[in-house]
């Protein structure tokens, strides 16, 4: 279990002064002119060595993304773009950064940018966190004032420029090139990849798009180094991570924590432990929804890491827990989602656009049991579908939840449509040729 | 190049080909629904996917770079199930009801269903309906066919360069819509329904007309403008049900304006279809020799130098040649055709046609517009200059216009100013824009008929010819110096010399008394009143209009549809047209009329046959036998126009007041009248409303 | 009463005949008293009708042709019609009342637009 | 006819115009970005002319008028931003009730009761459906996807800002103090320090300064 010694978000629940004089009596902006002044390869050196991977969701390591940059300055200025667009369900992570420690984020986003060759900042906070949004704005402010950003930063001699650019209520903006779109000015739609951000990205110019923990914890492991940062976690799960419990636990809340704790200890030692005991557990999702399902018997003893949730066919994705008892109607848990992905599909690509819906439709009458059991295996061919055939990996974020259930609690949907059919009497009017499950294949 | 190899085909492609490239090289068939060669890439119906080798999931491959050494698999069981589940996905929302769909039987999504879909639906869940939207009297919408593949967004946004249709809202309800409801500004809006893959946008006129396969389609060319758009006819029966463009990259690439598509319902009304003479004041159907026999009674009495003949803007090059003959014939040396009363120096072909070619304003880095609105008189050629002006930015092709300030030419440009006085400190480099077309390697500039038409026209051409040569614009291998005709018929003429001969009158002299005899072959555009009463008036032509109201005999012609005929653009492009059907009732080709008549006359044309005709006019003038080619040539080494007289002060005017009405095929559709309506006069459909 | 027959069917009516009923026109629909007649290989009643004068064989109505072409064994009775049954119509070809075509010269020849019209100009529209 | 179509004509005013607060605010906005990107201002200013149309008219929506304002300030094609306005869920191109209630009834929030506090808002407001306004024109009850402070669930936002950790009876008394006029403090509706676990916090607890309560201040 991390000692608090080793936090890096000291300030996580804002016990303490957010504003630059707290920040500074934590140990952020302490010379930051000097981490600069160990030149461009020597940072994103480091970062490479402290194993950090990003804290998004798709783990992609972060120094070798800032290593993507164009080694020199062309006719384009490269940007950092800092991903606020924290939507995923479950997780609630980010905003803690950007309300508590503002000046954190800050600091690293100038020292990031600097590895990277960036003058320009934007970070694209969603809409709804309008007052995240207005602590961050004044922190920028104090850091202005201050001389900490701006002209000759912090006494770096780089120049460095930091915008907030609000979102307005799309969770696919949390997807990079969706986000710089929507900072351009037009609908959050996902770009096709390649050309990548690094080559092609806000307006053109070469660009890293980063979650908000990713970069905040820059400043803390150039400050500490690499190596103590790569100690903590386990090989290749480097680190401590921002997490959050939510759900059917206790005392729901977030925290940091070392990755590869076993997943059972955080939910007892964080979470207060499962309402009504470990043994009313039904069912974890271990970060976000866009990951699968995890059933109790595996959550006693998976690790919360990357390649640990991954050997189980899911994925730390956030780290942000949703915790489910065993009075929780998991089939409606993860039908809600689907009309979360539906909700949220930019409608640009057709198998999300489509599949979205047809698969929120057919888990609304799953969570009644009006269906065939054949269903079962259409809804999961339909997820086969969607998978892997979009722009943006939403699609595959819209199927992954239905697989988790499917491949987990197939016995409570049949039971569930078994009900129903008990109920209404026999075959109701949904009937799926036996021929067509051969069709699709 | 790069090598790619597509399934077992190794093709060399371009660098930075895409991979859907790649496979067409290969010979491989892509389905696709959102990309158009024409249109920037999407990327997002999914339907173009294939395996790359390495690749860990199926790329879409409009949008996928090609590699070096890159191995593309088309037909592998990937490919085949991701094309089958984007099908079943683009049809769970899809109407189905092809049966009373216009798109049906040219339908991209009915075909590639029928090729690439599964057999069944397997979706039993409710379908979505969008509400169809009002997009103006040319363009149906039944949005709930839509598949979203925005072309119609883009085309609107790239190449019309009018950003009005948009997708709106997101996932599932995502719409296509202009969000106000008002008719789409642009003048290629027809072009919607050709790109549109499935029947979400239709033709509103011709909806539930026709089916495409009952159609016979014939090769044509457009006479709405001087543009020569290649056209296909498409005729069931005797009627031509609509008219759609043919591909020809160097005139009008695959678009078509929407004068040319949509006033084909004008070939159907008001035609003369019989000969009629006037009796004791009064138009009288007659036969075909009672017409004859009046016109050579009348001609008996007519010295040759009294007889005078105006050719119109919609005639065939053999229907010109043939009158031309037959006035020689009588005596005649007053011939002109020029309605409008341009003025041109004919003594060299470059002084009257667009010499940098349509394509080649693709190559130009500056261009300045001289009394044209190329918008109106001539919209695919617009296109082109947006297109050039979207590749290159406003930096690396500047725009500027001498003359009335365009309403919104879809492009950035400067005005310079209102009338000649421009030209004058272009010249001598007061406007810093002379500096950008000095500075410019291919400048071009386009003197449109707003100069040409006004009396001090041969002066101002001459200016416009020093400015560019001034400015570089006439080297060896580049001819910027360019005349943007209206008239389909108007660089034939010219060509053919349908002009006063050695004392011979001006159009606006054979009407104002010059001659006692006018043969009209389809001049409409002018003041018939202008024409005193004692004159006889011939009018030959196909539509009753202005001409025909005024004419004391008139012979029944054909339409540009019921004729083979040649005709030459403004680049100077030959391009023959072939005849889809025939003309109506009694009414017979122009060629055909002006040799039967001659016989009568007793100076029978040396030809028989259409191809004798075109073989003695080839003959005389080889320049139109050259057929579908406009020799690029370099601007320098000629002689320059002369310059007569002084240039007035009078600011340029634009020469169209309304582009859906400017002729008398368009005056006779009530689908441009409704356009008309619509657009030209705003101000009053606003008031009624 | 018997509106419409020659001499042999009345006095045939009159020796063997058997009145069955009559339908909402009249019409009398008769029945031979002995199965005289084959048919369907057996034998069985004859069945007539003594029409109105001047009609043809499609004046039987619905109720009644069944039962005349032995189809069924007794008329369809008038009880039977449903509300939305339009009142039945003898074969008026040949006579004024004939089913015409849109566009048929008989109705004056007005037709929708098609294919091969066109409008010709006249001097008056000028 | 959904949220995301405009709304009918005789809804919308005849014509709009920033006033001094908001040209202030976006002379500010418009410098964030590159002069050539212009168009990247978009949302930002939708959001200011959204903002005055609460301040002024008592309803935060988006008017075509102002939409095409800001396209002719933005040199933009007023479909482009039409398109923005309809896709970002935040934007209401309808006229909304004085108070927006947003329920975010995505899974996190439904484990832990949203549904009552969806049922609360129906009763405390009378609003009947999801999307409708009160007939007093209050309220607009909104259902909203997650909105990112789950260990907080279930939330209620109204306007601007979160209110967390809420039942039935709390949502009641919220919307009650909003129909007295009263803005009651954002922030966990419990005995709570932000996301901490309630009760107290289990780590960070050697430093314990408490000079702010999240909230305070801006």
């Amino acid at each position: 279990m991390l000692a608090d010694s080793d936090r890096i978000f000291t300030n996580l629940y804002g016990h303490n002064d957010w504003r630059l004089a707290g920040a500074r009596a934590r140990g952020d902006w302490d010379g930051t002119a000097d981490i600069i002044a160990r030149g461009r390869d020597a940072i994103i050196n480091e970062m490479k060595a402290s194993g950090l991977r990003g804290r998004g969701g798709a783990g992609f390591p972060t120094g070798v993304k800032w290593s993507f940059m164009p080694k020199t300055i062309g006719d384009l200025p490269h940007y950092l773009v800092i991903n606020g667009d924290e939507s995923e369900p479950g997780t609630c992570k980010d905003r803690e950064i950007l309300r508590n420690e503002p000046h954190k984020l800050i600091e690293s986003a100038l020292i990031a940018s600097f590895a990277m060759g960036a003058h320009t900042s934007y970070i694209y906070i969603r809409g709804e966190f309008a007052l995240e949004a207005r602590r961050l704005q004044y922190a920028i402010d104090e850091a202005y004032a201050a001389g900490l950003i701006g002209k000759n930063a912090a006494g770096s001699g780089w120049d460095f420029d930091f915008f907030i650019h609000r979102g307005a209520g799309a969770y696919i903006c949390g997807e990079e090139t969706a986000l710089l779109e929507s900072l351009e000015g037009k609908k959050g739609q996902p770009r096709m990849k390649p050309p990548f951000p690094a080559a092609m990205g806000l307006y053109g110019c070469p660009t890293t798009v980063n979650n908000v923990e990713s970069i905040t914890v820059a400043a803390t492991i150039l400050r500490r180094g690499g190596a103590w940062f790569s100690a903590l976690g386990r090989p290749n799960n480097a680190g401590t991570k921002l997490m959050a419990i939510s759900g059917h636990v206790n005392t729901p809340c977030v925290f940091e924590e070392e990755l590869g704790v076993p997943m059972r200890e955080i939910i007892e030692k964080h979470g207060g432990g499962v309402r009504g005991g470990w043994d009313n557990l039904l069912a974890v999702i271990p970060g976000g929804c866009s990951v699968p399902v995890l059933p109790a018997k595996t959550c006693e003893t998976v690790l919360m890491d990357y390649d640990s949730l991954r050997a189980e066919r899911s994925g730390l994705g956030t780290g942000c827990m949703i915790v489910m008892d065993k009075s929780t109607d998991i089939i409606k848990a993860i039908a809600r989602f689907s009309q979360f992905f539906k909700h949220e599909s930019c409608g640009q690509c057709t198998p999300c656009r489509e599949g979205t819906g047809w698969m929120m439709r057919v888990m609304n009458r799953m969570v009644e049991g009006r269906a065939e059991i054949d269903e079962i295996d259409m809804l999961e061919q339909v997820t086969r579908q969607v998978e892997g055939h979009t722009i943006c990996a939403l699609g595959d974020a819209a199927a992954w939840p239905i697989q988790g259930l499917i491949r987990h609690f197939r016995p409570e949907m049949e039971a569930r449509i078994m009900a129903y059919k008990a109920k209404h009497g026999g075959p109701v009017s949904v009937q799926v040729p036996a021929d067509m499950a051969v069709a699709a294949e | 190049m790069v090598k790619v190899q597509v399934d077992d085909v190794i093709v060399d492609v371009p660098p930075g080909s895409s991979a859907l490239q790649a496979c067409e090289a290969a010979g491989k068939e892509i389905p696709r629904f959102c990309y158009h060669e024409r249109l920037s890439v999407a990327g997002n119906c999914r339907m173009c996917l294939v395996e790359v080798v390495r690749a860990p999931k199926p790329v879409a491959s409009c949008g996928f770079p090609v590699g070096e050494g890159m191995i593309i698999k088309t037909d592998t069981e990937v490919v085949r199930r991701a094309r089958r589940a984007v099908m079943e996905f683009l049809l769970i929302n899809h109407p189905l009801d092809c049966p009373i769909c216009d798109q049906g039987g040219e339908c991209d999504l009915q075909d590639q269903a029928f090729g690439y879909g599964s057999g069944r639906s397997r979706y039993l869940e409710e379908k979505r309906a969008v509400v169809d939207k009002d997009l103006g009297p040319l363009v149906k919408t039944v949005m709930t066919r839509c598949i979203q593949c925005t072309r119609c967004v883009r085309f609107s946004t790239e190449i019309a360069g009018t950003p009005e249709l948009g997708a709106v809202s997101r996932g599932e309800s995502l719409e296509i819509t202009n969000y106000v409801e008002k008719a789409l500004t642009s003048e290629l809006s027809g072009n919607l329904i050709d790109i549109c893959p499935v029947g979400a946008l239709t033709s509103k006129p011709y909806a539930f007309h026709a089916r495409p396969w009952e159609m016979k389609k014939t090769d044509a060319i457009d006479v709405m403008d001087a543009v020569g758009t290649n056209i296909r006819l498409q005729a069931r029966g005797a009627s031509v049900m609509r008219i759609m463009p043919r591909v020809n990259d160097a005139v009008n690439e695959e678009w078509l304006a929407d004068k040319g598509r949509f006033s084909v319902d004008g070939l159907t009304r008001r035609r003369l279809d019989t000969p009629w003479v006037r009796v004791h004041g009064k138009l009288t159907k007659v036969s075909w020799q009672d017409a004859f026999v009046a016109i050579a009674q009348r001609l008996k009495v007519v010295p040759g130098n009294r007889i005078g003949a105006i050719a119109g803007d919609l005639c065939d090059t053999e229907s010109l040649y043939a009158l031309r003959l037959l006035m020689e014939s009588l005596g005649s040396a007053n011939l002109d055709c020029r309605q409008d009363g341009a003025q041109y120096d004919v003594s060299n072909r470059a002084f009257y046609t667009f010499n940098s070619t349509i394509a080649g304003i693709e190559e130009a880095d500056a261009l300045l517009v001289v009394g044209a609105v190329p918008r109106h008189e001539a919209p695919v050629l617009n296109a082109r200059i947006r297109k050039r002006f979207l590749a290159a930015g406003r930096d690396k092709f500047p725009i500027a216009y001498v003359g009335a300030p365009p309403t919104d030419p879809t492009y950035d440009y400067d005005l310079i100013g209102e009338g000649p006085s421009a030209l004058a400190d272009l010249l001598d480099g007061r406007h810093a824009f002379a500096d950008v077309l000095a500075g410019a390697k291919k400048p071009m500039i386009i003197l449109g008929h707003g100069a040409l038409t006004r009396p001090d026209a041969q002066a101002i051409l001459a200016a416009c010819w020093a400015l560019a040569d001034k400015v570089g614009a006439l080297t060896p291998d580049w001819h910027g110096f360019n005349v943007l005709h209206t008239a389909a018929s108007r660089v034939a003429g010219l060509d053919l010399g349908f002009l006063p001969g050695a004392g011979g009158r001006t159009a606006a002299g054979m009407m104002s008394g010059g001659v006692d005899v006018l043969w009209l072959l389809g001049a409409d555009e002018m003041d018939m009143h202008r024409i005193g009463p004692e004159t006889f008036v011939i009018y030959q032509g196909h539509h009753g209009d202005a001409g025909a109201a005024r004419a004391d005999v008139i012979l029944p012609g054909a339409a540009y549809t019921e004729k083979s005929g040649t005709y030459v653009n403004t680049e100077g492009r030959v391009q023959r047209s072939f005849q889809a059907v025939f003309p109506p009732g009694d009414a017979r080709e122009d060629w055909r009329i002006l040799r039967a008549l001659s016989e009568t006359l007793g100076h029978a044309l040396p030809f028989d046959t259409l191809d004798a005709l075109r073989a003695r006019m080839e003959a005389e003038h080889p320049v139109l036998a050259r057929l579908d080619t406009a020799p690029r040539f370099g601007g320098a080494g000629l002689a320059a126009p002369a310059a007569e007289g002084a240039i007035g002060s009078e600011p340029f005017h634009p020469v169209i007041a309304d582009y859906y009405e400017t002729n008398a095929v368009s005056r006779a559709s009530p689908t441009m009248a409704e356009c008309s309506r619509v657009y030209a006069r705003p101000a009053l459909v606003q008031a009624a409303e | 009463m018997m509106a419409m027959a020659n001499l042999g069917t009345r006095f045939h009516t009159m020796l063997k005949g058997r009145l069955v009923g009559r339908d909402a026109d009249g019409r009398a629909y008769y029945e031979s008293r002995t199965a005289n007649r084959t048919g369907g290989g057996l034998k069985r009643h004859e069945r007539w009708v003594i029409y109105h004068p001047g009609e043809d064989a499609s004046a039987v109505p619905a109720e009644w042709w069944p039962w005349l072409h032995h189809m069924q064994d007794a008329p369809i009775p008038e009880s039977a019609r449903k509300g939305w049954q339009l009142s039945f119509k003898p074969n008026m070809t040949g006579t004024p009342a004939a089913y015409t075509p849109p566009g048929s010269a008989a109705r004056g020849g007005r037709r929708a637009r098609t294919t091969g019209d066109y409008e010709a100009w006249s001097p008056d529209e000028a | 006819m959904s949220s995301r179509s405009p709304a009918e004509e005789a809804l919308q005013p005849a014509e709009f115009a920033f006033d001094a607060e908001s040209e202030a605010q976006i002379e500010t906005i418009v410098a964030k970005y590159p002069p050539a990107r212009k168009a990247s201002a978009v949302i930002p200013l939708l959001y200011v002319a959204q903002n005055q149309m609460g301040r002024l008219s008592g309803s935060a929506w988006l008017p075509r008028v102002a939409m095409d304002q800001i396209a002719a300030r933005l040199e933009m094609a007023p479909i482009r931003v039409y398109e923005v306005a309809s896709f970002y869920f935040m934007f209401n191109v309808r006229p909304i009730g004085r108070y927006h209630l947003q329920a975010c009834t995505t899974t996190s929030c439904w484990l832990r009761g949203s549904d009552d506090v969806v049922a609360a808002c129906k009763t405390a407001t009378g609003i009947r459906h999801m999307g409708g306004t009160s007939d007093d024109g209050l309220f607009t009850l909104t259902e909203v996807e997650c909105l990112g402070a789950c260990a907080n669930a279930p939330i209620l936002q109204i306007d601007d800002e979160y209110y967390e950790d809420l039942d039935g009876p709390r949502t009641v008394e919220l919307i009650e103090a909003l129909r007295r006029g009263e803005r009651p403090a954002p922030g966990p509706s419990i005995d709570r320090m932000g996301s901490a676990p309630s009760g107290g916090r289990k780590v960070l607890l050697d430093d314990d300064v408490p000079v702010s309560v999240p909230g305070e201040g801006v």
